[in-house]
C-alpha cells in the first residue's frame, strides 16, 4: 500500500530484510534475477525461500551465496543444463534446512494464506516420506466422512513476493496476463516486490483488456525498473532464456570456488545485455 | 537385429497406444517422448483427444496459473499423466528426490515435482523411464515421493497403469501391487529384463515382443509430430529420429 | 469437453436435466435471462439452484416457475426496484428448502469444488444463526491450533454452471474478462454452459492480450448465442439493465396472478430488445 | 431547527470523520452515503486512502472475481466496512435475514451477504441505518447473520465500531458488550433516542449534539464528492444534498 511504488532497483533490494520469508515463482513465470543479484550484492541472509511451486537458477545462486537458511520447494532444477550443484552441495553440507514439498501442496497452502485461512486440506501425500519429513503438515479426518484420512497443511504468508513482470504503470499497478501464481503470491504476501520492463504512462486498468491481467497497486510496495530483468532466464514471451550464460554458470559452479568466481563477475556486470 | 525404427520412435508409438480411450492427456515439461505420444494420439482422434504440455505456450490453454493442472486433476478432467523416478521400485513407488540418507543424500535430485499429488488422482499414470537398469530399477526406494499403492480408505482414484523402459512394458497389478511383464522390445529379451531390473516381477511364460511402430504411424512420426514437438522440445526433435 | 460446444438455446436449456444442482451468477457478472426463459418454457423441476453469492431476478422468476427445490444463496436481492416477491411468498409457504449463506462461505465451497478437496475450513459464522440453521456445515478445532474453533464448509461441485458472456469462439472458449467467480463456477462444476452476445471466429488464445479473461474450452459443454442475453438485467461494459422492465416486473409480481401473467407474456415474446 | 445542511450530509461528513487512519475502505454496493463518505475522506487525503466501492467499475481495481474483497478482508487489507441491518440489537447483533420463526419468516429480508463473516474480520465495521425506530433497534435480534460479540478464543480482529442513525452515533465498547450513546444529531434530543431505541445503551449525563460539516467539508460534498458518486449511485446522487 504504498502511493509512491516506484524505485531504485538497490533499494528494492534493500528493503528485503534478512530472515525474511520470500516467495518466488518458477522460470517460466517472471523471475527476478535483477533482484536477486542486488540481494546477493548486499550479502542478504537467512531467507526462507519458498518457490511456486520450484525454481532455478534464483534459488541455485541465492543458496550458492549463503542466502538462504530454508528453502521450501517441489524441485530444485536447471532442466538440461545440468544439476544445481550449489543446492546439492548445500544440503550436503547441512547448510539449509529442506522442505521438500509437492507442486500442488505450494500453491494450496500459499491460496490459504491469500484466504486468511489458517491452514487447507489437500489430498495426495499420506503414506509418502514428503509427509513423513514435514513435522509442520498434518493428517486429520475428513470431518465429513469418518475414516478418510486427508492431509492438512499451514498456510503460507510469506513477507515479500519477489518476480519480474512486463509492465507496470505509475499507480503500481503491474501486468502479469495469464501468470496467475503471481497474483495468489501477492495476495497471500505481506508486500510484493516487482521488477519489470517497462514502466506504462497509463492506467493498466484503463485498458478493459489488460486489466483481468494484473496484480492491483493495492498489494505492490515496490516496483523497479530493471531492462532484461529476468536475464539469463527467459521472461516468456518477451525473451528466451540465455543458454550459453546457464551453460557456463553450470559449468561453473560445479566447484565452491568456480562459483564465486562466476558471482564476482556477474555482480560486476555493469548492463545486462542478452 | 536391424531394426527400420529407433528407440525413440518405438516408445512414441507404444505410448500412443497406451493412450488409446483418454479425453485428456497432461504432459510434464521436460517428457519430449510421452509428449510426441500425446500429440500422436491427438493426431489419431482428429484432435478428440486433448493434450497439454506444461511449460508449453501452444499446448496450454490454461488460465488460472499453474496451480491449474492440479486442480483438474482432483476434478476428473485428466485421463492420464507420466511420472518418472530416480529410483523405481516393485510395489511402484517412486523417488525423485536422492539416494542415502535424506536430506543429506548421496544422490541429490531436483525434488518429487506433483508426483506425491498426481500420482494419487490421475487415473492412468505411466511410468516412464528410458534408463532400464538395477541402478534405476531397485528392490526398495529409498525416499518415496509418492507411493505406488494406499492403504485402503485413502482416496485414491489414480496410481500407476504400468512402466514403460527403454527396453519392456510392465502393467501394474494393484491387487496384488506387481509389476508383470507385458512385452519386451524388440532387439532384447526376458533374460535381459530380469537381469537389469532390481525388483521381482510377474513374468508369464510367453513374453511377446513389442508390437512395432506401423509403417502409417512412423510416417506421421517423423512428419507432422516432429513438426508438432519442435516448439515444445526444440533440441529433442532435432535428434528425434537418430 | 464437448468437440462441438455451439448449439441453440433450446437444445442448451433441454440438456438442464430436473434436478439439476445448477450455479449462476450475481447481475454484475453476466446472467443468461435467455437461458432462464427456456428452462422455465420447457417446465425444469426440482433445481438446487446455487446463486454466487447472491442473486436477482433469475433466482427469483426460477422460484416463482416452481423450478426450485433447494435455493443456496446468501441473498436475493432486487436492489432498489423492491423486493423479491416471488422468493419471499415461496419461504412463507415452505415450498423451497433454504439454504441461507454468506457471500464467502459460497465462494470458498465453490473453490473447495475447484481443487476437489472434500471441505475447506472459512473464518467467520461461529455463533451466527447462520450457522446453527446449515447441518451440512461443522465447526471443527484448527488441528495447528488447539482451542482455536473454526468452520469447515463442503465443497460444492454444481452439475451445471450457466452463465452469459460477451464472446466465445468456435473451440468453446469463453472471454469473461475479470469476472473470476465464472472461472472458478466452470471448474466446480461438472459442465458449463454459456449463453454469449457473439462468436469470434478468431480462437481467443490467439490474441495475448485477451487469453487472461478466457474460461477454456475444455470446461465448457456448451455455448448458444442470445442476443442481449442477460435482458432486462444488463450487463457490465455492453448494456445497463433495463430499468423499466425490471420495476414493471417488481409491480406484477406481487401476487401470484400477476407472476403468471408477467411470465406468459415473457415466454411469448420473439425476439428480446432492450 | 433551520439547518443549512440536509441529513444525508451530515451523515457524509461523520462517517468521512469515523474513517480516519484508515488506509483502505470498501462500501458495499447499495450505500450511497457511506460511499460518499469514503470518498470525502479520500479527497481529504489527496487519494492516499483507497477506497473500493463493490458494484463499482471505477472504484474496484479487483481481478480475482467477487472472493478478492472476503479475501483482502481476511489478508487484514481492508480497515473499515459499513453493516446495516433489518434488526440490530443491543450487543451488536445484525439481522438481515427476517423477523419470527426462520426460515418460513413474517418479514423477510435479501439476507446475509458477506455479514457473517466481514463483520469478524474488518477491525473498524461501522453500522450503519437511517431508520432508528424500535422497530430497527430492537432488545433481541429475532436471527444472528452475525454477531456483534465472539466468545474468547473465536478468531475475531474485527466487530462492531459503534452505530451511526439518523439520529445519533453510538460508539461500541467490546468489554462490555454495549453501545453508548456519544452524540445526537441536532435537531434531536436524548429523550427522542431513548424513545425510539428498543434496547438498553450506556448514556453519559451530558450527551452533546453531533458536530455540524465544516462549510469547507460541505462545500466538497456539494461539489467534486457528488459527481465523483454519481457514476455508481446515480440515483442518489441526485437527490443528494435535498
Amino acid at each position: 500500500m504504498n502511493q509512491q511504488p516506484i524505485c531504485e532497483l538497490a533499494e528494492l533490494a534493500a528493503a528485503v530484510p534478512d530472515g525474511a520469508v520470500l516467495v518466488v515463482a518458477q522460470d517460466n513465470c517472471g523471475v527476478s534475477m535483477a533482484a536477486t543479484r542486488e540481494l546477493v550484492r548486499r550479502g542478504v541472509r537467512g531467507l526462507h525461500l519458498v518457490c511456486v511451486p520450484i525454481s532455478g537458477l534464483q534459488a541455485e545462486i541465492l543458496i550458492g551465496a549463503g542466502a538462504v537458511a530454508t528453502l521450501e520447494t517441489s524441485a530444485i532444477t536447471l532442466g538440461e543444463f545440468g544439476p544445481a550443484h550449489r543446492f546439492i552441495d548445500a544440503l550436503r553440507k547441512g547448510r539449509i534446512r529442506m522442505l521438500d514439498a509437492t507442486c500442488p501442496a505450494i500453491h494450496a497452502a500459499l491460496q490459504a494464506g491469500q484466504k486468511g485461512l489458517p491452514f487447507i486440506p489437500l489430498r495426495g501425500l499420506i503414506e509418502s516420506d514428503l509427509l513423513a519429513s514435514r513435522p509442520d503438515w498434518k493428517v486429520i479426518d475428513n470431518p465429513f466422512s469418518p475414516g478418510d484420512p486427508i492431509a492438512v497443511l499451514p498456510a503460507i504468508n510469506p513477507d515479500i513476493a519477489l518476480f519480474h513482470a512486463p509492465l507496470a504503470d505509475r499507480a503500481g499497478n503491474v501486468y502479469i496476463g495469464r501468470r496467475r501464481e503471481l497474483l495468489t503470491m501477492a495476495h497471500a504476501s505481506k508486500q510484493t516486490f516487482v521488477t519489470v520492463e517497462a514502466i506504462s504512462e497509463q492506467n493498466l486498468f484503463d485498458d478493459a483488456k489488460l486489466a483481468p491481467g494484473v496484480v492491483p497497486a493495492i498489494y505492490v510496495s515496490r516496483i523497479a525498473v530493471a531492462k532484461q530483468g529476468a536475464w539469463p532466464v527467459g521472461l516468456p514471451e518477451h525473451y528466451g532464456a540465455d543458454d550459453a550464460a546457464i551453460s557456463r554458470y553450470v559449468h561453473s559452479a560445479k566447484t565452491e570456488e568456480g562459483f564465486r568466481r562466476y558471482l564476482d563477475e556477474w555482480l560486476n556486470v555493469e548492463e545486462v545485455t542478452a | 537385429m536391424n531394426l527400420d525404427y529407433s528407440r525413440a520412435e518405438l516408445l512414441v508409438a507404444v505410448i500412443a497406444r497406451l493412450l488409446e480411450g483418454c479425453r485428456h492427456v497432461t504432459v510434464g515439461a521436460s517428457s519430449p517422448i510421452p509428449g510426441a505420444a500425446a500429440l500422436l494420439r491427438r493426431d489419431l482422434t482428429q484432435g478428440a483427444m486433448r493434450v497439454t504440455i506444461l511449460g508449453s505456450n501452444r499446448y496450454n490453454a490454461y488460465t488460472n496459473g499453474g496451480v491449474e493442472t492440479f486442480d483438474m486433476a482432483a476434478q476428473g478432467r485428466i485421463d492420464a499423466f507420466f511420472l518418472g523416478g530416480g529410483q523405481i521400485d516393485g510395489q511402484g513407488n517412486i523417488n525423485l528426490v536422492g539416494t542415502g540418507r535424506y536430506p543429506a543424500s548421496d544422490v541429490r535430485w531436483p525434488g518429487s515435482f506433483g508426483s506425491a499429488y498426481l500420482y494419487y488422482l490421475v487415473p492412468k499414470v505411466i511410468l516412464f523411464r528410458e534408463e532400464h537398469t538395477r541402478r534405476v530399477l531397485v528392490p526398495k526406494v529409498d525416499f518415496i515421493s509418492s507411493p505406488g499403492v494406499s492403504a485402503p480408505g485413502v482416496y485414491r482414484p489414480g496410481g500407476p497403469y504400468g512402466l514403460l523402459t527403454g527396453l519392456a512394458w510392465f502393467s501394474f497389478d494393484k491387487q496384488k501391487q506387481r509389476f508383470r511383464l507385458e512385452s519386451v522390445h524388440p532387439g532384447h529379451s526376458v533374460e535381459e529384463i530380469r537381469d537389469q531390473t532390481g525388483f521381482e516381477f510377474d513374468c508369464p511364460d510367453e513374453v511377446p515382443f513389442t508390437s512395432a511402430p506401423e509403417p502409417a504411424i512412423l510416417t506421421l512420426i517423423r512428419g507432422r509430430i516432429r513438426n508438432e514437438i519442435a516448439e515444445t522440445y526444440p533440441r529433442f526433435a532435432s535428434t528425434f529420429a537418430n
